[in-house]
């Protein structure tokens, strides 16, 4: 059934079309016009995606190539979609959650202008199609495009406020981080270039299992493809080092975020490793890694969030945190789980950056939860739907976030003990951190000024709508993931995925002890509910102190990478292009002419005039070259 | 036959041109017999694609050896295309500018394009020579006459010292006609050439200090960015766009196949000094406030990153790089035509002057956001296979040092992002002031021009095949000549 | 030693004293003189190696109309006074030492030369004669000789052009 | 005579007339140790001859002629240079009222 | 031998017209005609067609090199003639003498290019100079003009001196006069020989201001009038450098291992003096000296490499360098004002004539497409030909480059500077002449074997 699969170019092609009519046509299109293009072609890739999802849920899986992108020699870089069982989820994902953001935005964004709210929405349907093409190639290459074409969506879409220097310098920021990943998945696509002598995933696995007999893939080779592989991965889904870009992201308009920067783009890292599970499973020592990072990522981003004061700055850091918990995940092997909770991460975050999106419009603007507070009385929806969201971020029961996170905590708990004990308290900060929000933006007093409190009103339909919707999601999207213990082949989602990530050894964990770990996690989280609940149900502002100075400014990581990155090479940059480029290099080119003219101003003088010098130079030179001549060359 | 029209159609109108008095009848005129000549060049390519119309050889200079030869090979079918496309798109990029003795600006362009013509064609090291020369005596005039404050020193200085690495690639053609048994200077007999190793080696640098300045390479660059601040833009785009590629065409058609043992021997050094020039050129470009300097230096980066392609060694590397030439042209002048506008229309070319630009003139905008992220290699857009294809090939060379090399040139990946990034941030987004305040957007021409290039741009960047096909078998051939060398001496 | 020996020592040591004497002289007036006097000590070389019509012509004409016309010269520039001021000692002992180098050097090469065994034939041969020299220089020589008289034409020439005043 | 008494009589006098050049000021008195370079010339050229003309004559009667005409015609174009020469030196005399080469030095550098 | 005697005929007419015709212009009209007449008996010559049947002796030899060369120097007369007869009205009152100066310097020329006896290269050297003494000095009452005709004299005789020296010690060794040198020699050649061909090797780079004797160029090519000035450096030098190597070929030509090296300094020294000193010059005139000397680097390079492409070079070489030369002293002479600034902004006033003037110094910078490059080019290619010599190949490209500064000097002032430079007065048989010199200068340039061809006939 290839030829049915066939048209699922039109599944990015659809958001590309609509990225050109939004782009070049932003200043004719009325902002109706603009708003149905936008989201009809999102949805009508939604469509195609569901209808692909069914195709392969009919075992219709399979790869369609177009065409060739690169054809050099050996090197045939096609350019062809896979759509298999990792994809269609991600492809839903995707047009799911982008569809109902992009229907969110046409009510948040209503007061920009019209070209520019042409220009939102064409860059918001560029990054779908750029994230669409990222999960459906069928190759390394085609998935590198989508890949930078993410960044690039992400770099315009922070910046969409271009007036704004600070929000530009975020965007460059985001940008260059990401191209320092990208440089090693390229370094990576190459490496497999030079072993495999393809870049398709079939062609790649093949070679790694040892089914094509005349090339080698080493275990070096693999551990370097891995290793250059998760650095990419670093970049794009914001894991140590290179997370700094994701919090500063946050200038860009709250719906980006919530669809770039907590749902798909930052998943994209792990879209790529899950993708790459074979060379990751024959590499311990890069899975290791992996699962190192990630969880220190997850505790770092979630100790920074304890303290943070911006509403999107918590959940910004929330989300770094949920995406070193998935890289822990990978690294411990449990890929379903991974994409399990990039998932319910999807939902969740989605819907808690929408809603505080919702507080920002109805605060006018404002961000800072300090000044915040008591909002529930005015914000039903938004109140009800984020709390939601914090439920199933903190992962209680019966919610999606506790059935992912679970499984996450138990594939640690397999794996090592320590990293259990680390990933648990983790996952208590977030409980805390989240809820420390969710209480000072809607309950107690509001803190705010008299104008913004006279503002307080309930969002549009557009916005709430998307907001119960991701909601029910946030409720239900657990239930494809049922671990084995409560029902048997409740775990859709890993047989489902078992065509692209093939099945782990079954957990040595007993029953007894899983049931343990659910309670315990579940008991630990309610009393940090709890004590969230008792410390800051009634808040007074209170300047941070000593170790939380020290959180609150993020470890200090910024000022870091500032003083020890950027500052050495800005001031080697100045260095070279004042003394190097101009007194050494130029000077040495310069001081050529220099001697020469020097040189001619000298020998100039031999020429004195006097016709005695004259004869007696000549006189000179004729006894020199006698003496060279009779006496000196013998 | 196609070759021969090629020169003489700008050599010829371009000497007509001197005797237009009018401006607007030299600009028309100018932009007609271009558009012309880019007619004849993709009838090269499309129609008239069988070898006796691609090539031709006249009795000249028969005492000397020398022949009236020239041939249209895959890589001169792409650097005769990309000149004759640059030069409508110059002409209609810059339609609005004013120059006094318009006759002879144009006449000087259009002798110039005789000149890259003839470069990309010759097939015999002394008409090479000729054509060499005879494409930059127009450009030093042009510098020199229409250029900025500093023009007459700066561009002096430019060609003495491309006339130095010229005169010394002179003695190396010498040198090599003297060698050929039929003491030829042709193309054919220079490939026949078989000498030592020590003799390859000097005769390297002979000819590759000429092509390093041209390209320019790090060190030999420091003319460059210098004479693009001061030279007219129009003449800058060609200088950047299209005489830059004679230097590696030099590389490719002239000095691998010809030398490939010193090529070998020699690779590890010069692909150091290009990756070098890729780390260093991109620091610089980083504090640089001149767009103009800015620019240059990415220039001088992505030059570097050719260079060091080619020296690679591998198909994949030379099908980037004949790729690369090509689009490096497109996009440089791309970015030229908008400096041009900004310096025109603000009279100047700091960044730190300028501001908001993006609210203003937002076409300008895209269009420069576009080709800017086209010039950092952006998926999608022409520069991208090409870099990608000479990464691939710089990390897959013989070098033991692939690896450095492959990472430090990734480094100008990155410090690219940071300086281009930079410029898009302070020349367009931000607060207007007083200096942007009054701006005004494209105009017809500049659209027009801008237009046809961010069309290439998607054009080659989602199907770039279409190039590569067109380089496929000459890349293999000077490949092949390498390794057929290397198997005679195992 | 025979008488011709001598003869050729004393003409050599008068040639070459007097050639000093030249270069030495303060006054100008006495160089012309010693120059002479070398003139003559070469005519007599010129004797002694039997060339009689050159010795004749060297008197004649160098000795005579020359030196005369230089004689004329400095007299009608009133040079005859010891007017030359000191020239800087240190160029002059320079100028001195260069052509003593010179000198050392063209001996020191020529002092092994392989036709140093030859003589010089001295007293006898008639080649120097007028009457032989004469039938050489109008059959074998004519060319050159019409030649001559183009150069003579063109000093001619010149000398009226920078001596006619104008 | 051995030919090299002439030769070494010669250069004698030849590096006599280049000491002249280079140590005296009076342009005539240069131009007048030129003439005794000349002259050395002509000697050697004699000698020369007659030499020759002993080791060849019985080849050929005339061998060593050439010497002395070629002396003869050194002779005429040293009367020519001695026309036009001193006529340069009257003409600069009349202009700057010396002879002295020193005075020579508007041309320079 | 038609163009000896004719112009030694010539010259006494000129001398006698002096006084028997009125006008300056007849006088001038006569001369140009007398030279076109000079040049159509020399391709006369060329053809075949010889007037005067005359028994040299063995001592001339109008081969095909010697009459390819005397058609090139009286094209160059011809054309220098055009250009800048009417400039030599300015120098002084005897007009007439000078062109009957000129015709005897041609009888020189012809024979320096000619001779096959020592006696008749001493001969045409002296007929050249002497005459050129006093063109030097022919502006009376210019201090500069007497200095330089004073130098030239001096220095020029002592190098004489050191000629006759070279040619007596060569007589001494071979016993003849006679440049045909069938002598076997030795393993090590008799140091007579070698002391005389190398006293002859100083005369000669005096005489074509090889360095280190090249002290007189400046000085007296500065202080000549122009208009001579123009005649010497470019007719007279040309017709010196076909005797030097002309000597060297038929006489020193198995003496090689001695003299390269000697040559080879010689030639890295003149190169280096020229280029090097003439950067720093402030006036065209003193710059285009040493410019002269820089070329003569450069055509010493033929000698040096003595081959058939050097004398083909060196063909090209005099016509090229002639006829620009020849060109730009004409236009120099036409200028107010000799320093370079004096040419600021010449391109506005005389578009023609800077352009003319442009593609002349393109042509002595050796830029493609003029006959400028091909001389040099056949020069680096006649010098790589020997073994041994890449330094001085080298050496001299390193110099050409230095060389393109001081002359695009020129053109910047021209095109770029601001500036009302404007010539005296220009006739249109001027600027047509100049545009006449310019197609010969390229098409030499693209064609030389219109040149060429001849030698082979």
């Amino acid at each position: 059934m290839q030829n049915a699969l066939q048209i699922v170019y039109l599944i990015p092609l659809l958001p590309f079309i609509g990225f050109l009519i939004n782009g070049l046509g932003r200043n004719h299109l009325s902002k109706s016009m603009i708003s149905l293009v936008g989201c009809g072609t999102i949805f009508a890739s939604l469509v195609l995606s569901v209808w692909a999802f069914i195709q392969v849920k009919n075992g219709n899986a399979g790869t369609v190539t177009y065409f060739n992108f690169i054809s050099v020699g050996d090197l045939t870089i096609p350019f062809a979609f896979q759509v298999d069982q990792l994809s269609a989820i991600f492809l839903l994902i995707i047009t799911g959650v982008g569809f109902l953001i992009h229907v969110y935005s046409t009510a948040y964004m209503h007061s920009e202008n019209s070209p520019h709210f042409g220009r939102y929405f064409s860059f918001l349907n560029l990054f779908v199609f750029s994230m669409l093409l990222l999960v459906m190639g069928a190759n390394y290459v085609i998935m590198f495009i989508g890949w930078e074409g993410v960044g690039l969506c992400s770099y315009l879409l922070i910046g969409y406020w271009f007036r704004k220097q600070e929000y530009n310098q975020a965007a460059n920021k985001a940008f260059v981080m990401n191209r320092i990943g990208d440089l090693a998945f390229l370094i990576a696509i190459f490496w497999i270039i030079s072993r495999v002598g393809g870049v398709n995933f079939a062609d790649v696995f093949a070679v790694a299992k040892g089914e094509v007999l005349h090339r080698g893939f080493s275990e070096t080779d693999i551990t370097v493809v891995t290793l250059l592989l998760f650095i990419g991965a670093t970049g794009k889904s914001a894991q140590i080092p290179l997370y700094t870009w994701l919090p500063d992201a946050m200038a860009g308009p709250t719906p980006v975020s919530a669809l770039i920067h907590a749902a798909t783009m930052v998943t994209a890292g792990i879209y790529m490793i899950a993708r790459s599970n074979i060379l990751y499973s024959m590499s311990p020592v890069a899975m290791n890694v992996v699962a190192i990072v990630g969880l220190a990522t997850a505790l770092l981003a979630a100790t920074i969030a304890l303290k943070q004061n911006d509403i999107k700055k918590v959940l910004a850091y929330s989300t770094v945190s949920q995406l070193g918990f998935m890289f822990l995940a990978l690294g411990t092997g449990a890929y379903v789980a991974a994409v399990f909770h990039v998932m319910t991460h999807a939902f969740f975050k989605a819907l808690l950056f929408l809603g505080s999106g919702s507080v920002i419009h109805a605060m006018g603007g404002e961000q800072d939860i300090r000044n915040m507070g008591g909002l529930s009385r005015k914000l039903k929806i938004t109140y009800i739907t984020f709390l939601v969201g914090c439920i199933a971020i903190a992962g209680i029961p019966p919610l999606s976030g506790f059935f992912s996170k679970d499984a996450i905590l138990l594939s640690a708990f397999t794996h090592n003990k320590i990293m259990y004990g680390i990933a648990l308290f983790t996952a208590m900060l977030t409980a805390f951190y989240m809820f420390r929000l969710l209480f000072l933006t809607f309950s107690g007093k509001f803190r705010g000024s008299q104008e913004q409190e006279h503002h307080l009103h309930e969002s549009p339909a557009a916005m709430t709508i998307p907001l119960i919707i991701l909601a029910v999601l946030s409720i239900i999207g657990g239930f494809v993931g049922i671990p084995e213990i409560f029902v048997h082949g409740g775990d859709k989602l890993t047989a489902f995925l078992s065509p692209v990530i093939p099945q782990q050894p079954a957990h040595i964990v007993s029953h007894s002890t899983e049931y343990f770990l659910m309670a315990l996690s579940t008991g630990l989280m309610i009393a940090m509910i709890i004590f969230a609940w008792i410390k800051f149900r009634n808040y007074r502002r209170s300047e941070a102190a000593g170790f939380g100075k020290v959180l609150e400014n993020k470890w200090y990581v910024d000022e870091l990478f500032e003083k020890i990155i950027v500052q050495p090479l800005h001031k080697l940059g100045g260095f070279l292009k004042s003394t190097i480029e101009n007194s050494v290099i130029d000077g040495l080119v310069n001081g050529v002419g220099k001697v020469v003219n020097y040189g001619s101003r000298q020998f100039r003088l031999l020429q004195s005039g006097q016709v005695g010098n004259y004869v007696l130079l000549m006189v000179a030179s004729m006894v020199l070259i006698f003496a060279i001549q009779f006496f000196l060359r013998k | 036959m196609i070759p021969v029209l090629l020169i003489l159609i700008p050599l010829l109108t371009g000497l007509v041109t001197f005797f237009i008095k009018d401006e607007k009848m030299a600009r028309a005129w100018s932009l007609i017999t271009s558009v012309g000549t880019l007619a004849v060049s993709v009838a090269g390519i499309t129609v008239f694609k069988d070898p006796g119309n691609l090539q031709r050889q006249y009795e000249w200079m028969q005492q000397l050896g020398s022949s009236f030869s020239v041939k249209i090979d895959g890589m001169g079918q792409v650097l005769c295309l990309l000149t004759a496309i640059a030069y409508p798109l110059i002409f209609i990029g810059t339609w609005k500018t004013q120059y006094k003795k318009a006759g002879n600006f144009f006449a000087l362009m259009l002798l110039a394009q005789a000149g890259l013509m003839g470069v990309f064609v010759a097939m015999d090291a002394l008409l090479f020579y000729f054509f060499w020369e005879l494409a930059l005596i127009p450009m030093y005039f042009l510098c020199s006459q229409w250029g900025g404050e500093k023009r007459i020193r700066v561009t002096f200085k430019f060609f003495i010292y491309t006339f130095l690495g010229s005169v010394l690639m002179l003695i190396g053609i010498i040198y090599l006609q003297s060698q050929t048994p039929d003491h030829s200077f042709s193309i054919k007999s220079f490939y026949e050439l078989e000498l030592s190793n020590e003799t390859q080696s000097w005769i390297f640098w002979l000819f590759f200090v000429a092509f390093a300045i041209k390209m320019p390479v790090f060190p030999f660059h420091t003319w460059q960015p210098d004479t693009y601040e001061q030279s007219p833009t129009a003449t800058t785009m060609v200088l950047s766009g299209i005489m830059v590629k004679m230097g590696l065409l030099g590389v490719l058609r002239w000095l691998f196949p010809v030398l490939p043992a010193a090529a070998y021997g020699w690779g590890n050094v010069v692909m150091t000094l290009s990756v070098a020039g890729i780390v260093y050129a991109s620091l610089i470009a980083i504090r640089q406030d001149d767009i103009k300097r800015l620019v240059a230096y990415s220039s001088i980066a992505h030059i570097g990153l050719m260079c060091a392609a080619i020296f690679s060694e591998n198909k994949s590397g030379m099908q980037g790089v004949m790729l690369q030439m090509f689009n490096h042209g497109i996009n440089i002048i791309g970015l030229w035509i908008i400096v041009e506008i900004i310096e025109r229309r603000f009279g100047t070319r700091k960044m730190s002057e300028l501001g908001g630009l993006a609210q203003k003139a937002p076409a300008m905008a895209v269009f420069f956001v576009i080709i800017a992220l086209a010039n950092i290699a952006l998926p999608l857009t022409n520069a991208f296979p090409g870099e990608f294809l000479m990464f691939n090939g710089i990390l897959n060379s013989r070098s033991s040092f692939y690896l450095l090399f492959t990472i430090f040139a990734g480094l100008g990946i990155i410090l690219g992002a940071v300086y281009t990034l930079n410029m898009i941030r302070k020349i367009f987004y931000g607060e207007v002031n007083a200096v942007t305040g009054a701006a005004m957007d494209l105009q017809w021409n500049e659209k027009i021009a801008l237009g046809i290039i961010v069309a290439l741009i998607f054009c080659i960047g989602v199907y770039p095949q279409v190039l590569l096909n067109m380089t496929d078998e000459i890349s293999q051939a000077i490949i092949n000549k390498r390794h057929v060398l290397e198997a005679i001496s195992k | 030693m025979s008488i011709t020996q001598i003869l050729f020592w004393f003409l050599s040591v008068v040639a070459l004293f007097s050639a000093l004497m030249v270069i030495s002289s303060k006054n100008p007036i006495y160089s012309v003189l010693w120059l002479i006097v070398t003139f003559f000590s070469i005519s007599g070389h010129y004797i002694l190696l039997n060339a009689q019509f050159l010795a004749i012509v060297n008197i004649i004409v160098y000795a005579g109309a020359i030196m005369v016309l230089f004689l004329f010269v400095i007299m009608l520039m009133n040079l005859n006074k010891e007017t030359e001021p000191p020239k800087n000692r240190w160029l002059k002992m320079a100028g001195a030492v260069a052509g003593g180098c010179l000198l050392l050097v063209l001996v020191a090469a020529l002092k092994d030369t392989d036709i140093k065994q030859q003589h010089a034939l001295v007293n006898e041969g008639n080649i120097g004669l007028i009457k032989n020299l004469g039938k050489e220089l109008f059959t074998t020589y004519v060319v050159p000789f019409e030649i001559s008289s183009i150069l003579f034409l063109s000093a001619m020439v010149g000398a009226v052009v920078i001596g006619k005043k104008e | 005579m051995p030919i090299n008494y002439y030769i070494f009589l010669s250069i004698a006098l030849f590096a006599i007339g280049i000491v002249g050049v280079l140590t005296r000021r009076n342009a005539i008195i240069i131009f007048m140790c030129i003439e005794l370079m000349l002259n050395a010339v002509n000697l050697l050229l004699v000698a020369f001859s007659k030499m020759h003309h002993l080791n060849n004559a019985v080849a050929d009667v005339t061998a060593g002629t050439d010497g002395q005409l070629f002396v003869f015609f050194i002779m005429v174009v040293a009367a020519a240079e001695v026309s036009v020469g001193l006529a340069i030196i009257v003409m600069m005399y009349r202009n700057i009222h010396s002879v002295d080469v020193n005075f020579l030095n508007r041309l320079k550098h | 031998m038609n163009v000896l005697i004719i112009s030694a005929v010539l010259g006494v007419v000129m001398m006698f017209s002096s006084f028997l015709l009125k006008q300056n212009s007849t006088i001038r009209n006569l001369a140009i005609a007398g030279i076109g007449l000079l040049f159509v008996v020399n391709a006369l010559e060329i053809g075949g067609t010889v007037f005067f049947k005359v028994n040299v002796h063995g001592m001339i030899l109008f081969d095909r090199f010697a009459l390819l060369f005397n058609a090139i120097a009286l094209l160059s007369t011809f054309l220098y003639l055009v250009l800048s007869a009417r400039d030599m009205e300015k120098v002084g009152v005897n007009y007439a003498e000078y062109f009957a100066l000129i015709f005897f310097i041609l009888c020189g020329i012809t024979l320096v290019s000619s001779f096959k006896s020592f006696l008749i290269l001493f001969l045409g050297i002296e007929i050249i100079t002497i005459p050129l003494y006093i063109l030097t000095g022919s502006d009376k009452r210019n201090l500069k003009s007497n200095e330089a005709s004073l130098k030239y004299f001096l220095l020029g005789t002592f190098s004489t001196g050191l000629m006759l020296m070279g040619i007596a010690l060569l007589y001494g060794a071979r016993g003849t006069f006679s440049t045909t040198f069938v002598d076997v020699i030795e393993v090590k050649p008799s140091p007579l020989l070698v002391t005389g061909m190398i006293l002859l090797l100083f005369s000669m780079s005096f005489k074509v201001s090889a360095a280190p004797f090249h002290f007189w160029t400046p000085d007296v090519y500065d202080g000549a009038p122009t208009v001579f000035t123009s005649f010497m450096a470019t007719i007279v030098k040309a017709a010196v450098f076909i005797a030097f190597i002309r000597l060297f070929d038929d006489s020193f030509e198995k003496l090689q291992p001695q003299w390269r090296l000697l040559i080879g300094i010689i030639t890295a020294a003149t190169l280096f003096i020229g280029n090097i000193t003439a950067v720093f010059q402030q006036s065209v005139k003193r710059m285009l000296a040493y410019s002269s000397i820089a070329q003569a680097g450069f055509m010493m390079m033929a000698v040096f490499a003595m081959n058939n492409d050097a004398k083909e070079g060196l063909l090209i070489y005099t016509a090229a360098y002639s006829f620009a030369t020849i060109g730009i002293f004409a236009v120099l002479a036409k200028m107010p004002d000799y320093t370079f600034d004096g040419f600021n902004g010449l391109s506005r006033k005389q578009p023609l004539v800077a352009g003319t003037l442009t593609i002349f110094l393109l042509s002595l910078a050796g830029i493609p497409l003029t006959a400028g490059f091909l001389a040099k080019f056949y020069m680096l290619k006649a010098a790589m030909a020997t073994p041994g010599s890449l330094w001085l190949v080298i050496f001299a490209v390193l110099m050409a480059a230095v060389s393109v500064y001081y002359y695009f000097r020129i053109i910047q002032a021209m095109y770029f500077k601001e500036g009302d430079a404007s010539l005296i007065t220009v006739s249109m048989v001027f600027k047509q002449t100049l545009v006449l010199l310019t197609i010969l200068i390229v098409l030499l340039g693209i064609f030389p074997n219109l040149l060429l061809t001849w030698y082979y006939f």
